[in-house]
């Protein structure tokens, strides 16, 4: 009819982890009956299709209208400027600040192509009542990555867990570990510099597990290249002792762990660089492409409002990344009570993030350095490659990358 | 029975092909006329080298373009030309024995985890379809619900195959709980090389054995029942009419089967990625695992480097597929 | 089972002591119910299991719930385990809580009898259950329907399409001798050493080009010319007797009818082989419709249910459960299908 | 070597009954030849024999043995087949060497046996070429050789000659017969040839839809044949049939065929005056007899083969009556001839078709 | 109803020359039927009558047009094929009406023509099953309707008989004959059987590894051979051939047979004493003569048909001699046995085997 031409249908690609699909349904459903000239269809996708074939269609012209993204450096160049549009444009500045910048090309710093649906931030995962049948004391706050390791290796010894320590196999968990040894990423002319001495120190302690067995070589050696292999299965199994993983497991713990033992969120660990953890996320990015900018900037504006995204996160198990609802702090009314201590901590270690890790989940080219140490610590660790070689290869995969992309 | 009213409705439904065929007759008898009937080849070939021309071809074509440019731009008309880099970049070797010579060792690994796999899975997968097609082609009760269980995996998506079997196969899966219920030691199957190939090339023969399977029971059908009575009238030991009636006459199939197995063997990606992911190190990455997460799954989506892998990749199997053929052609009947 | 039975022949006699290899036959044919079937029942019998059930360490193999049991002056109901007391005695316990190490129980039956159990002393008591939710929750959230069409119109068209075009350049390549033949054949096999993972790129590039994204039609077209099929129907084409299509050309046929009328029939094994190859390949292709559909309104169901899928996560009991239910047209087509392979009517109407 | 028994052999393919209970002993050394309509189910009963169809009901004895569930391979026979089931991948040499090589003989011997065989079926240039390259009576004779070369207890034959050219066929048909002679082996043989049947066979099974009509030696079953069927089926051109009212007159029988009444010398036992018969009369013992014929007929047709012609005439109320005569006949089409039967060669079938007696 | 004009038509399989020039000429409806040894290329010659076999060189005509290089498909003509090739999927029905349907028939004519033709062939109670579901004759009688059911020019027949039971054959012999007769169709026939060749041809052509020898018509061929290959391969059993050497005594002409001196009434010109010919008698021209025999021979073997009898004899220095007895003979094994040759039925053949001229 008639009702139909006026109406604009913006299409939305979005991925999920979990609920959030559901939630972010209904949130749009709702703004569909405030603005009945919008109608929104949220296409829901592995994330197979946001990371591999989203780039291609964007670079084609075929992309949707907004998206929900985690490279969201790799995607800047498509992305909206959405300030001639939105309401408040300030509003975005104050609330998502420093997340904004991870979604500018290179160099900009005004744009606003979107908002965070989500803030992950690394930590780890303790299985408690594994050191109380252990009687080991849990290392309390401050304590470094030697002393959980060392503590988590005991009680594993004691129990015959398989895994004291567990890191996901993933460029991310890895540099919360090396931002906390101290390492520097970029070097004086604003480059990235991996190899330094702080990293150095991670690799080696990461290797060194695997010697001595404090990590099992199932999570980081028996896959290759940049696949992820996380330990959720083996932690929901009281496997695992200690799992730095990050705080979207949450509401899965929460789910599939139940009542089988005690589990907490503790704050990371700390080293010669700190106790920093690697903040991260997906962002809700518009499209240069889209044909009606108008329209997206109103959507946004609604997603992004404080009550509509106070909403989203809560009801999603999500750390917020907005910084009033961060400070306010959120309710999670749905939460176990585990999950909503666990959450309260890793709210609180994502006030403590450092400079140099923002910097590093910032870079426009952050996943090259990440996949690149990923992959060839992974062959170190296997056994296949030396550290050595492993780092000079480090260099030379990310010096070749970047060589290719900044071919024109 | 169901299987009836199948029948019937599977009647029905190629009804209407039937009647389209039939209508087209009238114009190809024209077409014959005016070409003369040898030609008809042509016509009996068009159709599909038209699709293979747009959607394979020129592809090819593009993806030589690809090769011989760099950069990230989807466009081959905004790539920058860069000649053989791409090439010189993947063949930059020490020594092409050792795969961590190469600037490109991935590459390396990958090929030779590559030729690796595909001769053990070819040489399996030949052998077990083989045997399973003269087993569920003899006369047996049940024929044909053996028939479906040795297809079933094939109608997995190699996702879902994966999975099964890396639930079966991780520490504490189906297969470990044996092994220590009968007293051994459980084994991390995964983090041993050796059991991680064993293990892609069980699992990828597990899976499509069912088709080859079917090409060859196809196959064994074709074969004139006068010949099995002859061949037993000579009092022909069983083994014998297998390697002497069965198998030469059954020979172009199994060309079917070796080289379709080579060639999806080689091209193994998927599930052997979500079974092992490549590792342990990267003792089962595939080179078709390098090709996609160069041009996908990394960063930079680097399409260039990407298809001159490709380039040589599809060479490769070119050459060997016509040595093949240049080697059966020999047996043929 | 005799030699003659054993390579495909129509007798069995009654009273016939079994040769050693129809006892390896069987051995074998039960080897592969257990190895081939083995894994697939268990999927089927996974995907009925809750999503912690399906993460545990050992699997079992039924899906298992924990019984629950409702206890007087408990407001909810209460998990049952069977404790080992202190005193050696073994009873089924209703656990009120957990703290730490320690479990407190009550008797069901008397529920003021307390006890405190090390949980390392008590196992759940489980029954089998099955957890449909995993079928009706995304049954219902999906636009199902709208997908299934998706899935079978691609699948039905693609593969009609396959059948004709492959089986009439099988039969030009397998008939006929004319200029350019060696050339066209090796083109198919060139062909055939493409994978698509390869070139998806560049014929993304071509089909966006053609207009034709997020057209059912992109996922049909791209891969209706298969060499696979072509191929294989060749190879089964030249073991026809040219006596047969000799006959029907004295019979006045033209070409085309003895393509359809005379060579097609006769095929019918090996386009049942490919019938269900493309079928399955069709329905279970997952890459390259990611590529080109973007919209749910022509998402196939292989889009739809790996939405499960997220970058951390994955719901592996809805996916399991979808597989399932996208397993069954599939199967139900196979064991339609391969009655035609076995038909085999190669050559019998000559001499 | 060996005898073969036969004890009420059925056998069915689904609903259609082709063998309805066949029983049949051939001695050992014996050369029996069946013979009956296509379709009468000759080839099937040579497989029950060879084992490769199992029977529905009854018995199969070799040696005495019971064979009946025993595979083809283990009954030690050699079989020639109508569609000759050559294997297409070997060539003509291997075809024949198969057989032996499974026996295990040594491959000097296989040579020799070989050779012998291709050259007594002129095959020794086609040893290297496939079936495929092999002329339709060249294929024939390669089956052929497949079975001689082996020294089978039983050679069963499912019409070996058909495709031979005529040369050829008396020639092979005379190294069959010498090759029986010689080796003495059991011989089982389905012929539609006349000249074949009764030169080669010892005796002749005539087989009518499934059942045995007669056995008996081939002179037998020319000149008494026990019923209507036989008598028709054997000798070529076929036995005239004439529809005949016996009238009973004086001491003698007189049966009325046609228009005239024909006198038998010794009337057959047990016919009544007025019963329906049918006279029966082989072409060649009906004589041209321009004087005393007995009838005159219309000459319809004349086929002169050369040596001996056919004549084909029909008289009022007959149905054609088929003569033989000696050399190039002068008649022609329309000429009127006036034959008369040989009474000593007449045969008389009751209504159901049974053969009467003849004193 | 056409005329088939063929020149020089070679014909080679790779190195294989099958046929070397064939020179044929086939008037508007003609019954020709080609003879020749197993393996001399009747099949590829019709075959390429058929345009199912391309010449290597020579020219096919067809109603004065040339069709060298038309497809099988648009020379209109019909074949029953030596292998059937029956379509295996289609009922018989289906099978015979396949070329009716391309011919654009309609239904109920098609319906009428299967029917008839079915009912010709006794086919009707199988029209409805498939090949594989049928006997040997019975499958090349489905072959053979097929080809009769269309109306076509020429129809070319590779042997077509070769399997029927000797009824059956007769009758669909007379078939044939009636429906040349009826439609005039130009046939072509290929046959191994004498009677069929004699009986149906207007002309023979005989063949002899890819060259013709002798066409004629069938009596032609019978009484004047003109060489020896045709003088054996016309006739069953074949011609007696033996070696003699001219003796020029008085005015006649004698021959040396054996031990025996053979007068001859009138010479053959052209022939010198002591040259070495060949004396050829058929079976049937030799006459057993106690008192006036030529030779005496002892029998080797004797083959009792029924209605006549060939004995086998041999005499010293000479061949096997065949000789044809009517009925059933009373010579056993053995037995010596006086024979003398019909001098009219001589024939004489020169070193190179060619008929010499009787005068
Ligand atoms: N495809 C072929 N390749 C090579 N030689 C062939 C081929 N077909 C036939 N021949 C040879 O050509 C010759 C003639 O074959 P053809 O089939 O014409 O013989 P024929 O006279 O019909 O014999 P028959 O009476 O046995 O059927 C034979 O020697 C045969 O071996
Ligand atoms: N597999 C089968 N299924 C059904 N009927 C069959 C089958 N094989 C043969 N028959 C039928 O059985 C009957 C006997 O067949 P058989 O082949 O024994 O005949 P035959 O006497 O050898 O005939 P011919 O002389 O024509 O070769 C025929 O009517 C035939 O149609
Ligand atoms: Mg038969
Ligand atoms: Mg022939």
């Amino acid at each position: 009819g008639p009702a139909a031409a006026e109406t604009t249908t913006l299409r939305m690609t979005w991925y999920s982890d979990g609920n959030e699909g559901e939630v972010m349904a209904d949130l749009l459903k709702r703004f569909h009956e405030q603005n009945k000239d919008i109608e929104i269809v949220l296409d829901q996708v592995p994330f197979k299709a946001i990371n591999e074939t989203l780039p291609v269609q964007l670079a084609s012209g075929q992309g949707p209208d907004m998206a929900r993204v985690v490279d969201m450096g790799g995607l800047s160049r498509f992305a909206l400027d959405m300030r001639p549009f939105l309401k408040d444009p300030g509003y975005w500045e104050t609330n998502f600040g420093p997340f904004l910048e991870w979604m500018r090309p290179a160099g900009d710093t005004k744009s606003i192509p979107g908002f965070m649906t989500q803030l992950t931030v690394t930590g780890p995962f303790v299985n408690k009542t594994l050191f109380e049948q252990a009687g080991v004391a849990m290392p309390g706050e401050k304590s470094t990555w030697e002393d959980w390791a060392k503590a988590a290796k005991q009680v594993a010894d004691k129990v015959q867990a398989p895994f004291p320590l567990a890191l996901d196999r993933s460029g991310h968990r890895f540099y919360a570990l090396a931002v906390s040894q101290g390492t520097q990423v970029f070097g004086a002319n604003g480059e990235p510099d991996v190899v330094d001495g702080g990293f150095k120190r991670a690799a080696q302690l990461v290797y060194d597990w695997h010697k001595s067995g404090v990590m099992s070589k199932e999570l980081w050696g028996s896959v290759s290249g940049t696949a992820y292999r996380g330990a959720n299965d083996e932690f929901k199994n009281a496997q695992v002792v200690m799992y730095l993983s990050g705080s979207w497991q949450i509401s899965q713990f929460a789910k599939t762990v139940g009542d089988a033992f005690d589990w907490v969120a503790v704050p990371n660990p700390c080293g010669l660089g700190g106790c920093s953890s690697m903040p991260g996320g997906a962002g809700l990015v518009a499209f240069k492409t889209t044909q009606h900018p108008k329209e997206v900037a109103r959507v946004m504006d609604y997603l992004a409002s404080e009550p509509v995204l106070a909403e989203f996160y809560s009801r999603s198990l999500f750390v917020p990344g907005h910084l009033g609802l961060a400070k306010k702090g959120l309710d999670y009314p749905t939460a176990s009570p585990e999950a909503a201590a666990a959450l309260k901590v890793f709210t609180a270690s994502a006030a403590q993030i450092s400079p140099i890790a923002y910097r590093i989940q910032g870079y426009s080219n952050s996943r090259i350095v990440l996949n690149a140490v990923i992959s060839r610590l992974g062959q170190a660790v296997s056994g296949e490659t030396t550290l050595e070689d492993a780092y000079k290869r480090i260099t030379a995969d990310v010096a070749q990358q970047i060589a290719e992309r900044n071919k024109k | 029975m169901a299987t009836g009213a199948l029948a019937r409705l599977g009647q029905v439904a190629v009804l209407p092909v039937g009647v389209a065929l039939r209508l087209l007759d009238p114009p190809m008898r024209w077409m014959q006329r005016m070409i003369g009937a040898r030609r008809m080849a042509y016509v009996f070939l068009l159709p599909n080298f038209v699709f293979f021309g747009l959607f394979v071809f020129l592809p090819i074509g593009i993806n030589v373009v690809f090769s011989v440019t760099g950069g990230t731009a989807l466009f081959p008309s905004q790539r920058p030309y860069v000649g053989g880099d791409q090439f010189a970049y993947l063949f930059d070797c020490g020594s092409y024995l050792d795969p961590s010579s190469c600037r490109e060792d991935h590459f390396w690994r990958g090929v030779a985890n590559t030729a690796k796999f595909v001769v053990f899975q070819v040489t399996a997968m030949v052998l077990l379809s083989l045997v399973t097609a003269l087993v569920l082609n003899m006369k047996i009760r049940g024929r044909g619900f053996f028939r479906a269980v040795y297809f079933f995996p094939v109608l997995l998506s190699p996702v879902v195959v994966a999975l099964i079997w890396k639930w079966i196969l991780q520490r504490d899966g189906l297969l470990n709980a044996a092994i220590t219920t009968l007293g051994g030691q459980k084994i991390l199957f995964f983090v041993d090389p050796g059991w991680a190939m064993f293990w892609a090339v069980f699992v990828s023969v597990w899976a499509h054995m069912g088709f080859y399977t079917l090409i060859l029971l196809a196959g064994l059908q074709a074969i004139p029942a006068d010949l099995y009575e002859a061949a037993e009238m000579d009092a022909t030991p069983r083994w014998r009419v297998l390697l002497r009636i069965t198998l030469p006459l059954l020979w172009p199939n199994m060309i079917v089967v070796i080289v379709l197995a080579l060639i999806k063997g080689a091209q193994t990606f998927d599930e052997v990625f979500v079974l092992t992911g490549g590792g342990p190190g990267t003792a089962t990455l595939m080179v078709v695992q390098y090709i996609y997460e160069t041009a996908f799954s990394s960063q930079v989506q680097n399409f260039g480097l990407a298809a001159a892998a490709s380039v040589v990749l599809g060479v490769v199997l070119f050459v060997l597929t016509l040595l093949q053929f240049a080697a059966a052609r020999r047996k043929e009947v | 089972m005799r030699l003659s039975s054993m390579l495909g022949q129509r007798r069995n006699g009654p009273g016939r002591p079994l040769h050693w290899t129809d006892i390896a036959a069987y051995v074998y044919l039960a080897l592969g119910v257990v190895l081939m079937f083995g894994p697939v029942l268990w999927l089927v019998l996974s995907s009925f299991k809750t999503q912690s059930a399906l993460l545990e360490f050992p699997p079992s193999l039924l899906p298992f719930a924990q019984v629950e049991v409702t206890v007087s002056g408990q407001p909810q109901k209460l998990p049952l385990f069977r404790a080992k007391l202190p005193d050696g005695t073994v009873r089924e316990l209703a656990q009120v809580r957990r703290i730490g190490l320690i479990a407190q129980m009550v008797d069901p039956a008397d529920p003021s009898q307390q006890f405190r159990v090390a949980i390392d002393k008590r196992e759940p008591v489980r029954r089998v259950a099955l957890a449909t939710e995993n079928y009706s929750e995304p049954l219902q959230r999906f636009a199902f329907l709208r997908f299934l069409y998706n899935s079978v119109f691609v699948t039905v068209i693609a593969t009609l399409i396959t059948l004709l075009i492959n089986s009439m350049a099988a039969y030009g390549l397998a008939v006929y001798q004319f200029p350019g033949k060696q050339a066209a054949t090796l083109a198919v096999i060139g062909t055939l050493m493409i994978p698509v993972t390869i070139i998806l790129v560049p014929v993304y590039l071509v089909v966006t080009e053609l207009g034709l994204t997020n057209s059912l039609w992109a996922v049909i077209l791209p891969g209706a010319a298969t060499p696979t099929g072509v191929f294989l129907l060749r190879q089964y084409m030249l073991t026809l007797p040219k006596d047969l299509i000799e006959a029907a050309r004295m019979d006045k046929a033209s070409e085309w009818q003895i393509y359809w009328r005379i060579v097609m029939p006769l095929t019918l094994p090996a386009l049942a082989v490919l019938a269900i190859f493309s079928i399955m390949w069709r329905w279970n292709e997952f890459l390259w419709p990611l590529a080109v559909l973007t919209k749910t309104e022509v998402y196939t169901l292989q889009i739809a249910l790996n939405a499960f899928q997220g970058e951390l996560q994955t719901q592996w009991h809805y996916l399991l459960a979808m597989t399932v239910v996208t397993l069954i047209p599939v199967a139900l087509v196979f064991v339609f299908l391969q009655r035609f392979i076995t038909t085999g009517i190669g050559s019998t109407g000559m001499k | 070597m060996a005898e073969l028994k036969l004890t009420g052999a059925r056998k069915s393919f689904g609903t259609i009954d082709v063998l309805h209970g066949i029983d049949l002993a051939v001695k050992d050394g014996e050369f029996v030849v069946f013979v009956g309509p296509s379709g009468c189910g000759k080839s099937t009963l040579l497989r029950v024999i060879a084992g490769l169809e199992n029977v529905t009901s009854g018995e199969v004895h070799i040696d005495g043995e019971r064979v009946t569930h025993l595979p083809a391979s283990e009954r030690g026979l050699a079989m020639v087949f109508q569609s000759y089931a050559l294997y297409p991948h070997m060539s003509v040499r291997k075809n024949m060497a198969f057989a032996l090589e499974n026996m295990g003989l040594k491959p000097a011997q296989i040579e020799e046996r070989v050779e012998r065989a291709a050259a007594m079926l002129r095959l020794t240039d086609y040893l290297d070429r496939k079936p495929k390259a092999l002329s339709g009576g060249q294929r024939q004779r390669v089956a052929i050789g497949r079975a001689i070369v082996r020294d089978p207890k039983i050679f069963l034959f499912d019409e070996p000659l058909s495709n031979l050219d005529a040369e050829l066929r008396v020639a092979t048909r005379k190294e069959l017969a010498a090759l029986h002679a010689k080796l003495g082996g059991t011989m089982i043989y389905v012929t539609h040839d006349q000249v074949e049947a009764m030169t080669l066979a010892d005796r002749i099974v005539v087989l009518k839809a499934g059942r045995i009509e007669q056995i008996g030696t081939p002179l037998e079953l020319y000149n008494h044949p026990s019923n209507a069927f036989v008598a028709g089926f054997i000798g070529s051109p076929r036995m005239n049939f004439l529809p005949a009212v016996v009238v009973s007159d004086d001491g003698m029988l007189r049966l009325t065929v046609g228009e005239r009444d024909v006198a038998l010398p010794r009337a057959p036992s047990g016919l009544a005056a007025g019963a329906a018969v049918t006279l029966g009369i082989r072409p060649e013992h009906i004589d041209v007899a321009p004087d005393t014929g007995m009838l005159t007929a219309t000459v319809d047709l004349v086929e002169r083969l050369g040596g001996e012609t056919f004549i084909y005439a029909s008289a009022p109320g007959l149905p054609q009556i088929t003569l033989r005569q000696d050399g190039q006949s002068q008649f022609h089409r329309g000429d009127a001839v006036a034959i008369r039967f040989a009474a000593d060669h007449l045969h008389i079938f009751d209504a159901a078709g049974a053969a009467l007696a003849r004193p």
